[in-house]
């Protein structure tokens, strides 16, 4: 039954958020629009975190860079096509995620932390201290990609509702992506890497390649939704690479629950509403948030996700454990 | 460039080198022996220059304010390895990083409730307030050569402490248990919790905030760049090297 | 297994929270203010002082703009461009302001300026002074009531030639408006004969200045035009007069360098000539009211970026005369804003037809805690405005 | 050196030596191990048996000496190549998957030898050939009745022998294992040594042990190690004669029963 009822539960909140284009309010559209986009990068950083156990705290460098490709590549005064600069916006994050991945991989626990957020420096910084994409101010995305193929125009992400539904569906595959190469073989010795990947090693897998694999894997999933950001929004600029968005979103994974794919995506939902909540509460809402995260790491560790579970073991008066 | 340029170049390359040097020294006791990740590190370098400016402002002079601060430093680090720190122990890096990331946003903004957000200057003392005339046109300040004494001798201060002294003993023999043999000596262990109770990190590295203090003149609200200094030295630069055995346990 | 059931449930009930926690009610008569300003982070002070001069006009109009009450929608910007095109939509299409004040952060005014012309939403910029907001990206619903970052050094590039200045060298943070001020200058001084030696730069907001000051030394120029602002500018200033240049090389650069941190710089600021759009100890009538009434309502001195923020409120209550107090009838607005002349503490201005201030330029000196004006170097200068098709 | 050489030698080691620093934990050990054939380590605490095996598994790169397996020099092979041409390791820490149930461990150590990770579409759980494989080294090494437990959960002995159930299932040909019956009950550690002679017939292992009645009971050939260095190497009654093993190791201990 436990099954079937999550399965029922997630469709049912499947149904709700497409409903939110019915209301017709510009703004919350947008807004959740951007949470649907924050939940699939969510979904890509817990492929490393959650699934492999590797803590990437650099991953906005590959939806930064795929931002600003679709900026670079479409051409200043017409739209560029979405079937062309989608994919060529992937790819060049999936390249850039495989070449830190060489260096980065070949360190452990800390060290691997802080050098990821290292590399992700270097990128922010390629960005704001250099002419390439406007320097520190951003730069425009005039107008949005056409859809169309071959002179025919399935929607048009100009229209704000048809965008709305873009990213949706776009998160529904990914979700479903993940969700299947988790049972994989592949994805099956990724969470053996979690678990124990000295045991790995001595039983035969090559755990380095393994991990390039899902590193480059999270880069491109992170450039699709830096992409559709860029491409919601029209605007990018330096600090979507700043180390306070891959900050963010390795909260939005703690907080969901690491290594629980539809936990990342209530993860990205539960942050950005607070952030919202927070913000129009008051000035110091900075404190608000401190104190939430501070809150969740200490009290919290398996996050929203774990939360039933320990609700449930504090019900049954704990003898199960 | 003429040569003198050069030498003074060097000077000041050196002079922000040692003073660079004295906050990754502190990482190092809170990363190297602790073996807790602090991206707030930063914050305590804005919390002594702030502290030095109210503390300054209510005393009249810098040298009061540094007697204050240590103490007042000292009480903090404790508080917050009380509070804090003590559950982080057991915990894995990631959350620390994310707690220490949470405290960086608290941090700011206690800062701004209580300080409010305006610039700030405190007056060098008078007997530092000299500078040395170099070149023609150039003179040297005199304070900022006394913070590269004090940096000098903190730092020989500190490898003293550490490998000579009892109580440097005990912190690295804290440091051996926390990582070292399964069976820890749990006595040790704890009386390595009391040490780190002390704050003794945070305590030496914020009076040293204190003096840098004036070097800049404006305590600048967010100053949490420093930290990465330490991250890109890669391991601990003070700790012991940890032995080879160490590497093979999965 | 039951870890999925209830991280959907989780999600379910996220999602009601945003919907339900954002709505705010719209009121028809009154006329909607949307305050997007820095109220955290490096440029907070600024944000405050907007607010204050904004709001003192609002109340000596008898807490009306075009006969109306004033109801404010304020949102932080954090000085974050990521969030900025985020947080202007919020004012926009969920506060449904009628007009937009914002902000200092020139990245953040950037994107905030693509919204309000996209949604054709009025836009009053109290600060950012990026030459493209009323350059390239001007626009019919874009006003500015600060200056251009080419303003204030353009005028003291024009008054160092005068003064028969042969070489200077210049030192910036490398970000669009220390780029853009260094320009202004270089064109002005270049054009009346002087010649720049070097021009130097740092990552902002980086503030080791030592190198710069050792190599300023070695160069010997006949003097040093620098922009800096807030914490940055204090501490070059101070480090300037403790490398002993002060007496030896003269410093000059826009008013920012001075305004509101002199007294985070001790005496080191004495004596040094800036220029800008705003000074201390003008003898216009109007300048004392609005000091005195600053003073008494807030506690403290007001500086340029207060005087900044009244304006916006003054170019706003004449656009709402014009069209008969209705903020909706957005041309007449418009028009009676373009036309306005505006009675501002600086000295009356009017608009250009990019939509800037043309306005008198004035040399000032630091005594003591004040930038006391000397003179007017550049009467009513107007920016080139280039690459707008207005 | 050893009886008539009928089998197959699998793992040959020459003059092995590996020095941390100062320190030498080994010094020129050679071990030679063949088909059919469970080769015992035996020595005190710190002799440097465990960096022996280490080095044999590939998990210690050693200073000096040759390593031979089947007649290919496989000394600069990683711990993971080595795993794929043949050799299984098992560890003298359990280090096994906690979270995973039995079955999943298996499989997974089954599917390493076929890996083909870019198949991402198609099941783990649907391929046939290593769910066989799993559940038959999984009855092979005892373990039959907690196929579904999480191995988290499993007694001391039981986490053993899943080790040796995850060995088996990646087809080594030669098992290196280190103390596998340390911390066992007698009657456990009694059924283990049945499971390792049932695996001699096919394998060769060599084993570093402590348990002087399960050693002598179960070993073709011993070698002793002391201070890293190689003491004495042969068959048991060998070993048990010889006056050097008896100061060296037994200490003054009087009488040696069988």
């Amino acid at each position: 039954m436990n099954a079937q009822a999550s399965l029922i539960l997630k469709l049912v909140a499947l149904a709700l958020v497409a409903c939110v284009p019915l209301s017709g309010e510009s703004f919350y559209i947008e807004i959740v629009g951007k949470i649907l986009v924050m939940a699939i990068f969510a979904m890509s950083l817990d492929l490393l975190v959650g699934f492999t156990g590797l803590v990437s705290f650099g991953h906005a460098a590959y939806f930064g860079i795929a931002a600003y490709a679709v900026a670079l590549l479409s051409p200043e005064y017409e739209a560029a096509n979405l079937w062309l600069v989608l994919p060529a916006s992937v790819s060049l994050s999936a390249l850039a995620a495989f070449v830190i991945g060489l260096f980065v991989l070949r360190t452990k626990g800390i060290y691997f932390i802080m050098v990821t957020l290292a590399f992700a420096q270097m990128a922010y910084f390629i960005f704001h201290d250099t002419p390439l994409g406007g320097g520190s101010d951003g730069k425009y995305l005039n107008n949005k990609p056409s859809a169309s193929i071959f002179g025919w125009e399935p929607f048009d992400l100009s229209n704000e509702v048809h965008m709305f539904y873009f990213i949706l569906v776009m998160m529904v595959l990914v979700y479903l992506f993940l969700a299947r190469i988790l049972q994989s073989p592949f994805g099956r010795a990724l969470v053996g890497i979690k678990s124990n990947e000295h045991r790995m090693q001595s039983l035969g897998y090559f755990t380095f390649r393994y991990k390039l694999g899902a590193f480059t894997l999270a880069g491109a999933l992170g450039g699709l939704a830096g992409f559709l950001y860029a491409v919601l929004f029209g605007f990018v600029t330096p600090e979507l690479l700043s180390w306070h968005e891959s900050g963010n979103v390795l909260l939005m994974v703690i907080l969901g629950g690491m290594g629980n794919l539809a936990g990342a995506i209530a993860g990205a939902f539960a942050f950005e509403a607070m952030r919202e909540v927070f913000a129009d509460i008051t000035k110091y809402w900075q404190l608000l948030m401190g104190g939430v995260i501070v809150a969740v790491v200490l009290f919290l560790p398996g996050g929203l996700a774990g939360v039933p579970g320990r609700i449930k073991r504090a019900l049954q008066g704990g003898e199960v454990k | 460039m003429d040569f003198a340029s050069f030498l003074i170049q060097t000077l000041n390359s050196l002079q922000y080198g040692l003073l660079l040097f004295l906050v990754a020294s502190g990482l190092t006791l809170v990363f190297g022996i602790m073996g807790i990740i602090n991206l707030a590190h930063g914050s305590f370098y804005m919390i002594g220059a702030y502290l030095a400016f109210v503390l300054t402002s209510a005393t009249g002079s810098l040298v009061a304010a540094i007697a204050l601060g240590i103490p007042l430093a000292l009480a903090f680090g404790a508080f917050l390895e009380w509070a804090l720190f003590a559950h982080l122990y057991k915990r894995d890096h990631l959350e620390q990083v994310l707690l220490t990331y949470g405290l960086i946003l608290i941090f700011e903004q206690l800062r701004s409730l209580l300080v409010g957000d305006d610039v700030h200057g405190v007056a060098i003392p008078d007997f530092l307030d000299a500078s040395i005339q170099l070149t023609e046109v150039m003179s040297y300040p005199v304070y900022r050569l006394a913070i590269s004494v004090v940096c000098i001798v903190l730092a020989v201060a500190l490898y003293y402490v550490i490998q000579r002294t009892r109580l440097g003993m005990m912190i690295r023999a804290g440091n051996d248990d926390e990582h070292g043999q399964p069976r820890a000596d749990h006595l040790l262990r704890d009386r390595g919790h009391r040490r780190h109770r002390l704050g003794v990190g945070r305590a030496r590295r914020r009076a040293d905030r204190r003096l840098r203090r004036h070097l800049r003149q404006g305590a600048h609200p967010r100053t949490v760049r420093h930290r990465r200094v330490c991250g890109d030295g890669g391991g601990p630069a003070v700790a012991p090297r940890r032995h080879p055995q160490e590497r093979l346990r999965p | 297994m039951e870890k999925k059931i209830f991280a959907a449930r989780n999600f379910v009930l996220a999602t009601a929270l945003v919907v339900a926690g954002l709505s705010s009610a719209h009121a028809e008569d009154k006329v909607k203010v949307g305050l997007m300003l820095p109220y955290t982070g490096t440029y907070a002070a600024l944000g405050n002082a907007i607010t204050n001069g904004f709001k003192q006009f609002v109340e000596e109009n008898g807490g009306k703009l075009g006969g109306r009450e004033v109801e404010y929608a304020v949102v932080d910007d954090e000085s974050n461009p990521a969030k900025a095109t985020e947080n202007a939509k919020k004012l926009v299409s969920r506060e449904k302001v009628d007009v937009l004040v914002g902000t200092v952060h020139s990245g953040v005014a950037l994107a905030m300026a693509k919204v309000a012309r996209d949604t054709k939403t009025l836009m009053i910029i109290p600060n950012a002074g990026a030459n493209d907001l009323t350059g390239p990206l001007c626009s019919p619903y874009v006003f500015r009531s600060s200056f251009s970052a080419w303003q204030p050094s353009y005028a003291m590039g024009e008054a160092l030639a005068k003064k028969g200045v042969k070489n200077v060298a210049t030192v910036t943070w490398k970000y669009s408006f220390g780029e853009e001020s260094v320009a202004g200058f270089k064109e002005a001084f270049e054009k009346g004969g002087g010649k720049v030696v070097k021009d130097m730069t740092l990552p902002f907001p980086n503030v080791e200045f030592q190198p710069f000051l050792t190599e300023i030394a070695s160069l010997k120029p006949d003097a040093v035009f620098v922009f800096f602002a807030g914490a940055g500018a204090a501490k070059f200033v101070s480090d300037y007069a403790a490398a002993g240049l002060k007496s030896s090389i003269p410093l000059y650069g826009p008013g920012f360098l001075t305004d509101g941190n002199l007294g985070a710089m001790g005496g080191a600021g004495e004596g040094l000539m800036t220029t800008l759009h705003y000074a201390d100890g003008l003898t216009t009538e109007k300048d004392k009211a609005f000091r005195t009434k600053y003073a008494q309502l807030y506690k403290i001195q007001p500086d340029v970026y207060a005087v900044q923020g009244y304006d916006a409120a003054q170019m706003y209550e004449a656009g709402l005369k014009a069209a008969g107090g209705d903020p909706a009838k957005q041309e007449a607005v418009i028009k009676g804003m373009e036309s306005a002349k505006i009675d501002s503490p600086r000295g009356a201005f009017t608009l250009s037809k990019a939509h800037n201030p043309v306005q008198d330029i004035y040399m000032r000196e630091v005594k003591s805690d004040q930038n006391v004006v000397i003179e007017v170097v550049s009467k009513g200068l107007e920016d080139p405005a280039r690459g707008c098709k207005l | 050196m050893s009886a008539t050489t009928k089998n197959e030698v699998l793992l040959q080691a020459d003059k092995l030596t590996r020095r941390f620093g100062g320190l030498v934990a080994n010094q020129d050990i050679s071990v030679s191990l063949e088909r059919q054939m469970i080769h015992v380590l035996l020595g005190p605490n710190g002799a440097g048996k465990s960096t022996c095996i280490n080095m044999l598994s590939g998990d210690l790169p050693p200073s000096e000496g040759r390593i031979h397996f089947m007649g290919k020099d496989i000394t600069g092979l990683s711990a993971a190549q080595r795993s794929q041409v043949g050799i299984g390791r098992s560890y003298q820490r359990t280090n096994i998957f906690p979270q995973f149930t039995v079955l999943e461990s298996v499989r997974l150590a089954a599917q390493s030898r076929r890996q083909q990770p870019w198949r991402i579409f198609s099941k783990a759980m649907e391929q046939r050939w290593a769910l066989e494989k799993a559940r038959a080294c999984i009855e092979e090494a005892g373990l039959g009745k907690r196929v579904d437990w999480v191995s988290g959960v499993l007694s001391h002995g039981e986490q053993r022998q899943l080790e040796i159930a995850m060995v088996l299932a990646t087809d080594a040909q030669v098992l290196l294992l280190d103390e596998p019956l340390a911390g066992m009950g007698s009657e456990e550690s009694a059924s283990m040594v049945e499971v390792l002679k049932r695996l001699r017939q096919t394998r060769g292992i060599l084993l570093v042990e402590h348990d002087m009645d399960a050693v002598f009971a179960v070993a073709d050939m011993i070698t002793v190690m002391v201070n890293g260095q190689l003491l004495e190497c042969g068959p048991p009654a060998q070993i048990k004669a010889s006056v050097a093993v008896q100061q060296a190791y037994l200490g003054t201990e009087d009488s040696f029963h069988v």
